[in-house]
């Protein structure tokens, strides 16, 4: 019996040393929640397998707060913009713990992009408890999550996108493909999970519309991020006889599957959404040129006007190891800004009002709308290749970069929603 | 009757035999010491008795009953409980609970997680008991592992005998002691195995001479001899076999 | 009576400090910390059930904590369509007979063996059931996950569930049964086999058990304690993915434990608490916070093999003994320069991976570019390490010093 | 489609016995000293980290010679500086240490390189097409990487069989207490076999680096599958090795190359299900999909069926 009890005060000196770091930790956050800037949290992967795209997101919207904003007094009449780093390592679970600390932090307004997965955790967390805590709505700004359910049946008057859906995106990549007369075989691969579904599904249904003589000649999934070895999947794409591959795939998956179609000789086009940057460009290198093509918003060569293109060189000096990734950050943030001085503060249901319908020239010159009725972003949409001609921002430091073939204006990507949203009442 | 009779018993691993068709009777309460030179096969007839190992061929009963292909656990249930010539205990668990965890099954408490052990007073009693009988009850709260080797030596003996099983199989149980505690261990053995039935196996010709009243030689897997102390003693053929130098060598 | 009085104590202390908690801390981060606490730690020792009293080294444990958060997430999802009528306060059981189940049938094949045979089906079953998570979409929902609200159910002493800190009271309850259930089975017949088997469980055959039935017996109690803990997390989260099923769950609750200490009861607790603070309190301040973790792991297994629970029952003895005190100045001594050592390491470290030209970091600020603070760091740590060189032996001395057994000494081994 | 089963068949090879590469290392480990090294494979990725690096500035083939022996002296010293230092705490203990190994390897990995992927390129020599057949090329690299781990299979084994020190080894495999007593220093056997295995690992990383992407989570992807080919092939046998390494390599590859799944079987069977039933993602399921999981299953079959591998003799 006396070791339990010396084993009891051991652990209670032991838990009161604990306490008071975590007492001493509170009160330091707890002071901040006074002070003068605005917080703004920004939840992506900052560590684990899925780190680099998060870290880059969070470089550019740092670099975006500091050279739009801060550098030139501030907003609100002198109030610094303070980002607020949240690791969510593209869990869903890990979501749920970042989303309660953030709450707890006394955050209002919170960026996440990556991961469709996430931002529907997000959506129904940000949700829940926006029903559950009126008066401490939480704003949840989607800068790259792009499954079309997020502004489609599970719209939210609190979340707005930034990018484009999936099927946007696939409708102006099927319109660039449908052109090209020389395409009749096509193979769609992709990871197993919702959005390489959608995209699969979505492009199915889209050239048969468009271009019913297009043959699809394989409609592949593979497990995410457990494949060693693409080849086996190339061998039947080569057996195939395809004229063009669509792929949905990011990360590790899209350069194994890129190498290892250009490996086996094979030469005809791939069309992505992710491979680009991040590592991706330089590792694929030259094989890549002319082959890869990526549907993006905003172009990245060439680009349109001096005032973005100062933004690029100032952020290249600041970090010469990275890219401007996701240039729509510093869009988002800005519109965020025009919103709140507007309304003249930082109160979710005011910004959320203010950023519905809202039209918004960017730095490139082209003019954005946010619709009010799901809150879903139009702006151009482009389809690049993968070269090294003409390219004065490349990508990875590699010399190679993308530029823009084709370009729909934002106008004709708009689409219908089914959204029904239920707004709030104050 | 025979409380354990062996028939044919025969025992191989791959081509070696180790067990040659041994024929055996034991009766209730005798005291029966196997002695035979080293790799006669004594350990693996045991193993073979406890369930360790199933026999390649012939027959085992214990009181009528065949132990063929049963595992250790049924066998131990009948009533039988051995111990092992290489020390072998509960070494993270204390002196006291390596008793008791001993006591468990044939107390009836077989696999219950919904009795606790220290409100069980009589189970208890009975451990102390049986630490008090092999002398370890000052040693009770130090985990086993930690005791010294003729205190290992002696709680093996206690784990054998606690449960109260009518046949005990002891496997050298004074091997590695120094002559007074092999004196105190046979001391011992006596006290606890009084009322049952001993098989022992044993190095120490003056200790079987000492406690058992019927004595079997295993030479080479067969039983080459088996009777009382004083005709085993007398038997040329044990004598040559092995005996002679056993003795000259004690 | 003296000992009975002590562990009521002892419990009731658990008791009140569970209570009291949210009293003294009760900021809305406080208590998303102690509900996730409280999860971790009916997982934690739910697994040292498995590992530290059975023996069982399990790959796959986050299976049953998996299995029961969705089945609780999906009774979750059904009272809110009013499909069925069901108390809030009994999820977690919803999600412990889940565990429980998946111990029956998983435990039925996988406990035949313990060791290395019993490791390798545990990764086998972890890897096929995570797996299977991702392709059966219609139970698991994929990668997005299953979701639930908590708010539907009949309110529970006027608690409606609608802030964690109901969600912490009902865990209190839980975690408090759960503690002291798994304490009291270590007490019982089945629960000190289990020691035994882990020991030598070929002497347990000899003695009447089965072995495997007694591996079995905890197989399926540590299943439906991780099904529990998973029912909590799907109260207190209204979440659930492949991920609390997957090989990286399992690692972190063998993490968890291990760090703790294996050995010991109160072990997984310390763990559970460290690990639950760590990564709170690390994760958002480092990109480094995992290379931390796995250098705080390594070191653990290789220097402290029974964990903190063990480092700290290590000064039992001494403690017995009144010379306690006498370690206070040689362990501040070493416990110094280590701690230098410590933080000019990770200061360099921290710098080397720095993307800003200026790093703050614990109260300094550090230019990425100078040669200064790079030669700060690299001295700190060297002197920090010299001096800790220097001072280990005297460390030694004084703890063979407070351990010398007292005149009457302990018994020669004879071997 | 006899192009997709040639294909098929190429490929399982060439993954089969990179995986053998691996598998020997960890099975001619495992069996001497009873660890199951967890890690294994994360010396695998550090191969491939350290040719890249190495090859930035010397060059492929330099990378190709020192990146395995900079693995396996990193090797030797874990097993010297930590193994042997936890091995008096059992094998859970030593099981747990290569386990939390492993993870800090691929934080270190991310720490020191990053979290890109790296541009690891096959050296210029061996950028042709070694044959095409019916219109898919062949690369000489994978020509390459198949010599290579036939070559390191052929050395292996006539180490292991015609050398003195393979004979200990052998020894060691099949009675591990007996070696001892031969007067062997048996301390050094395993720090050097275990700094033998994990530099084969290394090689293995530096040749598959190139093809398969070097990235902080290869580890990862090959990581539980060497542990399911060194248990299915069963403890102790290096043929069987082999076996379920070119097993397991090649069932991946035809899983993946069949266009089959449950709905063919349903077909077959004369069995129909409706669309909407609560099992749909069974009914709907193809061999494809659940390629990476056949290992884990053949794992468990194996484990509960035939608890000594394949080919070996020893209860594990």
């Amino acid at each position: 019996m006396v070791h339990l009890l010396s084993l009891a005060r051991a652990c209670s000196r032991f838990l009161s040393i604990f306490l008071i770091i975590l007492a001493a930790s509170f009160s330091a956050q707890a002071r901040a929640q006074d002070s003068e800037p605005v917080r703004i949290g920004f939840m992506d992967p900052l560590s684990g397998p899925f780190a680099s795209i998060g870290t880059s997101g969070l470089t550019v919207l740092q670099f975006a707060a500091d050279y739009l904003f801060n550098s030139r007094g501030g907003i609100l009449g002198g109030r610094m913009i303070e980002i607020v780093p949240l690791d969510n390592m593209q869990s869903p679970t890990e979501t749920q713990i970042q989303f309660r600390r953030a709450v707890g932090e006394g955050l209002r307004i919170i960026f996440q992009g990556n991961s469709s997965a996430v931002a529907n955790a997000l959506n129904t967390a940000v949700t829940r408890h926006n029903r559950r805590n009126p008066g401490q709505e939480i704003l949840q700004l989607n800068y790259s999550a792009v499954d079309p359910i997020l502004t489609e049946e599970n719209c939210s008057f609190w979340h707005f996108r930034f990018d484009a859906h999936a099927v946007m995106k696939l409708n102006v990549l099927t319109d660039f493909i449908a052109r090209n007369e020389d395409i009749q075989r096509m193979y769609i691969i992709g990871q197993d999970y919702s959005f390489g579904h959608v995209v699969a599904e979505t492009s199915e249904r889209l050239l048969r519309e468009k271009r019913p003589d297009i043959e699809i000649v394989g409609n592949e999934f593979h497990p995410i991020g457990q494949v060693k070895d693409f080849t086996p999947y190339v061998t039947k794409i080569v057996a195939s006889n395809a004229d063009a591959v669509i792929t949905g795939n990011f990360g590790a998956d899209m350069v194994s599957l890129a190498r290892s179609i250009i490996d086996s000789g094979l030469d005809i086009p791939i069309y992505t959404f992710y491979a680009a940057y991040d590592g991706i460009t330089a590792t694929l290198g030259a094989d890549g040129k002319n082959r890869i093509r990526l549907v993006h918003n905003d172009s990245a060569n060439p680009i349109p006007t001096e005032k973005r293109k100062q933004f690029y060189r100032d952020f290249k000096a600041a970090h010469p190891g990275r890219d401007v990734t996701q240039p729509r950050l510093a869009m988002a943030l800005s519109m965020l800004v025009q919103a709140m001085e507007e309304t003249g503060g930082t109160d979710p249901y005011e910004l959320a009002l203010a950023l519905e319908d809202m039209r918004f020239t960017t730095l490139s010159g082209e003019e954005v709308w946010m619709r009010g009725s799901d809150h879903q972003i139009f702006q151009d949409l482009h389809v690049s290749v993968m070269t090294d001609e003409g390219i004065e921002f490349d990508a990875d430091n590699s010399g190679f970069g993308l530029y823009t073939e084709h370009f729909v204006p934002a106008e004709q990507t708009v689409m219908e929603t089914s959204c029904e949203m239920r707004r709030p009442r104050r | 009757m025979s409380i354990l009779s062996l028939r044919g018993l025969r025992k191989n691993f791959g081509a070696t035999e180790i067990i040659r068709g041994v024929d055996l009777g034991i009766e209730t309460g005798e005291k029966h010491a196997i002695i035979g030179p080293n790799g006669a096969g004594k350990s693996t007839l045991f193993h073979l008795i406890s369930g360790k190992y199933a026999p390649s061929a012939g027959a085992i009963e214990f009181k009528g009953k065949s132990l063929a292909n049963l595992p250790p656990h049924h066998i131990n249930r009948l009533g039988i409980a051995r111990s092992f010539q290489v020390t072998n205990i509960f070494p993270r668990l204390s002196v006291f609970e390596n008793i008791r965890c001993a006591l468990l099954w044939p107390s009836g408490y077989h696999y219950s997680f919904w009795r606790l052990l220290d409100r069980e007073a009589g189970l208890n009693r009975e451990t102390e008991q049986v630490l008090e009988k092999i002398g370890l009850a000052g040693r009770a709260k130090i985990p086993a592992g930690e005791i010294a080797y003729s205190e290992q030596r002696a709680l093996e003996l206690g784990m054998a005998i606690a449960g109260g099983a009518e046949l005990i199989l002891l496997d050298e149980p004074v091997a590695g002691m120094s002559h007074s505690e092999a004196d105190h261990a046979v001391d011992l053995i006596r006290r606890v195995t009084e009322g049952k039935t001993l098989i022992m196996v044993e190095h120490d010709m003056n200790i079987v001479f000492e406690l058992a009243d019927r004595i079997s030689v295993l030479v080479y897997g067969e039983v080459i001899a088996s009777g009382a102390p004083a005709e085993i003693r007398a038997n040329t053929q044990v004598q040559e076999a092995y005996l002679g130098e056993a003795l000259s060598d004690a | 009576m003296k000992t009975l009085a002590a562990k009521w104590g002892l419990w009731g202390g658990y008791l009140a400090v569970l209570l009291l908690l949210p009293q003294v801390f009760d900021s809305i981060l406080a208590i998303s910390i102690f509900n996730q606490m409280a999860i971790a730690i009916v997982f934690a020792l739910s697994y040292n059930m498995l590992l530290g009293q059975g023996g069982m080294l399990s790959f796959g444990h986050a299976v049953y904590f998996g299995l029961g958060g969705f089945l609780a997430v999906h009774v979750l999802r059904l009272m809110e369509f009013e499909a069925m009528y069901f108390s809030i306060a009994l999820i977690p059981l919803i999600g412990g007979l889940t565990g429980l189940l998946a111990g029956i049938f998983v435990g039925s094949f996988s406990t035949r063996k313990a060791g290395t045979v019993f490791a390798m089906i545990s990764l086998g079953i972890g890897e096929l059931v995570a797996a299977s998570s991702l392709i059966f979409t219609g139970f698991f929902g994929g990668e997005a996950g299953v979701s639930g609200d908590r708010t539907f159910g009949p309110p529970l002493f006027g608690m409606d569930f609608f802030s964690d800190t109901d969600v912490y009271y009902l865990a209190v309850f839980w975690v408090f049964v759960s503690t002291l259930f798994m304490y009291l089975f270590t007490r019982t017949p089945a629960g000190r086999m289990a020691n035994a088997v882990r020991d030598n469980p070929e002497r347990a055959e000899f003695i009447g058990y089965s072995a495997r039935w007694v591996r079995f017996i905890s197989f399926c109690a540590a299943g439906t304690f991780a099904g529990v803990a998973g029912g909590l997390f799907a109260l207190n989260y209204e979440f659930v993915t492949d991920e609390n099923l997957n090989l990286v769950t399992s690692g972190r609750v063998l993490l968890m434990a291990y760090i703790g200490g294996l050995g010991f009861f109160i072990g997984p607790i310390i763990g559970a608490i460290i690990l639950t603070l760590m990564n709170f309190l690390l994760s958002n301040y480092t990109e480094l916070f995992l290379l931390y973790l796995g250098i705080l792991f390594v070191l653990t297994v290789l220097f402290l093999p029974r964990g903190f629970a063990g480092f700290i029952m290590m000064h039992q003895a001494a403690w017995l003994r009144g010379r306690l005190h006498g370690l206070a100045l040689p362990y501040l001594l070493t416990g110094l320069p280590a701690l230098l050592f410590i933080l000019s390491a990770v200061c360099l470290l921290e710098l080397s991976h720095a993307s800003e030209p200026v790093l703050h970091f614990l109260g300094l600020s550090l230019a990425r570019d100078s040669a200064l603070s790079w030669a700060g760091l690299v001295l700190g740590a060297g002197l920090g390490a010299f001096l800790t060189a220097r001072s280990t032996p005297g460390l030694r001395r004084a703890w063979e010093a407070a351990n010398a057994p007292e005149t009457r000494g302990g018994r020669e081994r004879a071997s | 489609m006899p192009e997709v089963l040639v294909f098929a068949t190429l490929n399982g090879l060439v993954t089969g016995l990179l995986l053998f590469m691996l598998a020997s290392g960890l099975t001619v480990i495992f069996s001497m000293m009873g660890v199951l090294n967890f890690a294994h494979a994360s010396f695998y990725m550090l191969g491939a980290y350290f040719a890249y690096s190495i090859s930035l500035y010397f060059g492929y083939w330099t990378g190709l010679i020192l990146a395995p022996l900079i693995v396996g002296v990193l090797g030797a010293l874990v097993e010297r500086y930590g193994l042997r230092r936890v091995h008096q705490h059992g094998h859970v203990a030593e099981l747990v240490f290569t386990f939390g190994l492993a993870f800090l390897i691929e934080e270190a990995v991310q720490f020191f390189w990053g979290q890109d992927t790296k541009n690891y390129q096959t050296p210029d020599l061996l950028d042709f097409p070694l044959f095409t057949l019916f219109g898919q090329e062949f690369s000489a690299y994978r020509g390459f990487m198949l010599t290579i781990s036939i070559g390191i299979f052929i050395g292996l084994y006539q180490v292991l069989t015609r050398s003195r020190v393979g004979l200990i080894i052998q020894a060691a495999i099949s009675h591990p207490h007996m070696v001892a007593n031969l007067g062997h220093n048996v301390p050094l056997i395993f720090t050097a076999v275990f700094g033998v295995g994990t530099a084969l690992a290394g090689l293995a990383g530096v040749i598959a680096g190139p093809v398969l992407t070097t990235f902080p989570g290869m580890a990862l992807v090959l990581g539980s599958i060497v542990f399911v080919i060194v248990v299915i092939g069963g403890l102790g046998s290096l043929p069987g090795a082999l076996i379920a390494s070119l097993l397991i390599g090649l069932l991946q590859s035809y899983a993946i190359a069949a266009n089959v799944g449950m709905p063919e079987l349903l077909e077959l069977l004369g069995l129909e299900f409706p669309r909407s039933h609560p099992l749909d993602d069974l009914w709907t399921l193809n061999l494809a999909q659940i390629a990476p999981v056949l290992p884990f299953l053949l794992l468990v079959l194996v484990l509960i069926f035939r608890p000594t591998g394949l080919m070996g003799k020893r209860e594990q």
